[in-house]
Formats: structure tokens, C-alpha cells, sequence
């Protein structure tokens, strides 16, 4: 399966590896790893909608697998509490050529982070509250509407 | 038969619900006219149609708020996404 | 030390990790591993200018550090006999805002391409040959005159 | 005071020399006519004059044909690099 949802951590080495074993022409593996900043923040809360949000990410995978010629792909992301330094997501892509790495990685983190259903509730020591969505994430998925 | 409605994150907090199973009126054919006729019951529910950048899924799939509605769907409102 | 040139493979989940130990800013980490593709290849031997390697991916890695704003690079390029499916080459980029690291670590895998002197002669069962640079990778590099 | 000169990969093999220490004759200042003065002794040295891309370095640094040399320098000249 290329896309977890899990409240366990993950190991990235162990990640990359899995994907391009057995594959000798896997030249090029670019991958992503989010995680928890500190400052303010002492915890997180990820809350998702279940149903959907497999679904979702798996429909993000097979978008980005249209778009560029890609070996391997394979999204994790975590929910539940973290902590800052936690990982939140993991987004590994392996291809023959290193550009459609880079560019279907990226492609499923702007959409990942503006079309999966996942919430972060941050605490701090003045209380919880609920993160905002950012501009720049949606400024960042309209640049895959022009170009690659 | 129902529409199972379910609400996520800041709108399950403000509702203080989770979700509901609503029978569809006649005239009730869209995620909008659902919100709309969920909202017209008063506080806290009206906070649906103030909410800034409301979010809608029919079905698991994210969808405007003119896609259709039946009943036997499942229908989810919430704020934008922030994982990742 | 940002940049080794070494025989020895990596620990690529442990790079990453020790990448973002100790800095609670780092949200985002963007990865690029390279890989020996098998098909018709044997074996491959890295050949390098020692005296001028580190130095070369040292002056890449402070291009990118001048272009975005990044909390820590990691380069480690192997050199020597490698196998198929053998990883040659790692950068990781850590950084607060995804699309920088994201950003740089593309970059900086344009400019070793092109800029860091390592050389593959390539064995096959019909015998050695070095591998011919790529137009492709020039091009590449030219998109960073022209925008980010 | 010599200059060092150094041949990598497919131009070392080409050439059956890794290095070498040359004397500068007066005249011969750039990286371009360092090379012309090597491949003016027929071959297999010629082959620096022919080497299609033929790159070059002075003291580690990747420079162009037109760039300074001078004794105690360290010059290299190779194929387009391949790494990565």
C-alpha cells in the first residue's frame, strides 16, 4: 500500500529503501519529511476524517503519477498528538529522472496540504487553538495549474 | 433514508457535534442548500454559513457547494485543511 | 561538516535525523538520493579530483544557503566501485518553509551535475566506457539563471 | 617554478598520464594556451585541441580558457563532469 495514515512513527531510511528495492532503475528518489516545529508550541493534535483521507491521498498519488513518469511513490502521514521535532508526514517519489522526482514530491505536498482532510490543533501554554490555513499553500498549488 | 452529515475540527468544536443523520426536504438537492437548511435552525448551527472558506465533501471527495446530495450520502463540512 | 566525498555508503534516515537534531525550527526536510541503475551495467567506478571536490560542492552548497533561507545541508557523493541499486550520491536540505528546501536541494543536484568534478565509467559485459554528460543536465541548470 | 597540470578520466586514459609539472614558457599565461602548448606536441597530446568540451580548472576553481596562469598554479583539464 502507497499511502498510510497512521498514528505510529516511520522510518525514513527504512522508507526510501523499501522503495527501490528490487527496482534497478530507480536512478533518482527524492522524498520530503514534515515535521512539528517548536517555539510556542509544547504539543499537537492532527485530527482527520477517516474515510476520506486515504482516499484523498491516494487520489493526490495517482494524480501526480499521471503527470510524470514515476517508479514508486509513497505518502505517510501521522495523526494523533506529537510533539515539536515529531514526524508529521513522509512523502517519498522515485523515478529515472531526478526532475520528475523533485517536481511529483512537491506536487503531492501543495496538494496534500490544501486537499487532504487533516486539522492540527496546536497547544501552547496560553491554551489550544486551531491552525489557520495559509495563503501561500493555496499560492502554491495554483503554480501547478500553469506549469510543471 | 438519512444523509449522514459530519462536521471536522474548529466546526465539530463550535457545533459541539461530531455529526448527525438529517432526512433531506424536498427541495434539498445540494451541499449549499444542505448547509443553508442546517444553518436556519439558529445558534450555534448559523455559524455554518458565517464560516469564512467553508469546506464541503460528498461522498469522501471534496466538491462545491452547488454538487448534488441524496439521500445515502455522506456529507462532511469543514474548515480548510492545515496537515501536512 | 556539511559535504563528504567518501567510499563508505550512508545512512540516509539517520542523515536526515541528525539533520534536524537540535533545531525545533526545521519543518521542512527535502531529500534527493541517487542511485546506480542496473540494465545493462555491471558495475561503476566514480573517479574524482580530490583536491577540488569538496571545495566545488562546499561553494554549490553556499550558492543555495545565499539563494534561500535554510537551516542545514547535508551533501555526501561516494566515489569508487559501486553496484546497481548502490546509492551514489545524498543531499538533504532542511529549511522552515518547504518550498526552499525543496528548492535548494534540486539546485544543488543541478549544480553537482554539471559543476562537481566526479566522473562514472560505466562496465557493462561489453566492456568500460565513461558516461557522456547530458544536455539535459545543462539545461537544467539554466533554469536557475532565469528564475527561482 | 613549475605549474602543475593534471588529466582526469576518459582525457587521463586518452592521454596515459594523470599529471604532470610544467615549466611555463615565456608567452603562455591562460588556461588556452597551457592547452595549445600541450597539444602542440602531437599525439596523443593533440588531443586536448580536438577534446570536444574540454573543461578546465585553475587551483580547484573551474574557470574558462581566457582565465590567468601562473607558476606554482595547479591547472586541470577534463571531460564534462558526470557525478550525481
Amino acid at each position: 500500500m502507497s499511502v498510510s495514515v497512521q498514528e505510529a512513527d516511520f522510518d525514513v531510511g527504512a522508507e526510501i529503501a523499501a522503495l527501490t528495492a528490487g527496482n534497478d532503475n530507480a536512478g533518482a528518489v527524492a522524498s520530503f519529511v514534515g515535521l512539528v516545529r517548536g517555539g510556542e508550541i509544547e504539543a499537537m493534535t492532527l485530527e482527520h476524517y477517516p474515510a476520506m483521507t486515504e482516499k484523498a491521498l491516494a487520489g493526490i498519488v495517482a494524480d501526480a503519477r499521471g503527470r510524470w513518469e514515476l517508479l514508486g511513490v509513497r505518502v505517510i502521514h501521522r495523526v494523533g498528538r506529537l510533539l515539536p521535532g515529531d514526524r508529521i508526514v513522509l512523502v517519498v517519489v522515485s523515478s529515472t529522472h531526478r526532475h520528475d522526482a523533485f517536481a511529483a514530491c512537491e506536487f503531492i505536498m501543495d496538494y496534500l496540504k490544501t486537499q487532504a482532510p487533516f486539522w492540527k490543533l496546536e497547544q501552547t501554554a496560553a491554551g489550544s487553538h486551531w491552525v489557520d490555513a495559509r495563503e501561500s499553500d493555496d499560492a502554491a498549488l495554483r503554480r501547478w495549474s500553469d506549469a510543471q | 433514508m438519512t444523509t449522514k452529515v459530519l462536521y471536522f475540527a474548529s466546526l465539530r468544536e463550535a457545533l459541539g457535534s461530531s455529526g448527525e443523520e438529517i432526512s433531506l426536504p424536498a427541495g434539498v438537492a445540494t451541499t449549499g442548500a444542505l448547509r443553508d437548511l442546517i444553518a436556519a435552525r439558529g445558534e450555534p448551527w448559523s455559524q455554518l454559513a458565517r464560516a469564512k472558506n467553508l469546506r464541503c465533501a460528498v461522498n469522501q471527495a471534496m466538491v462545491g457547494f452547488d454538487a448534488a446530495v441524496q439521500a445515502g450520502d455522506e456529507v462532511a463540512f469543514f474548515p480548510p485543511v492545515t496537515g501536512g
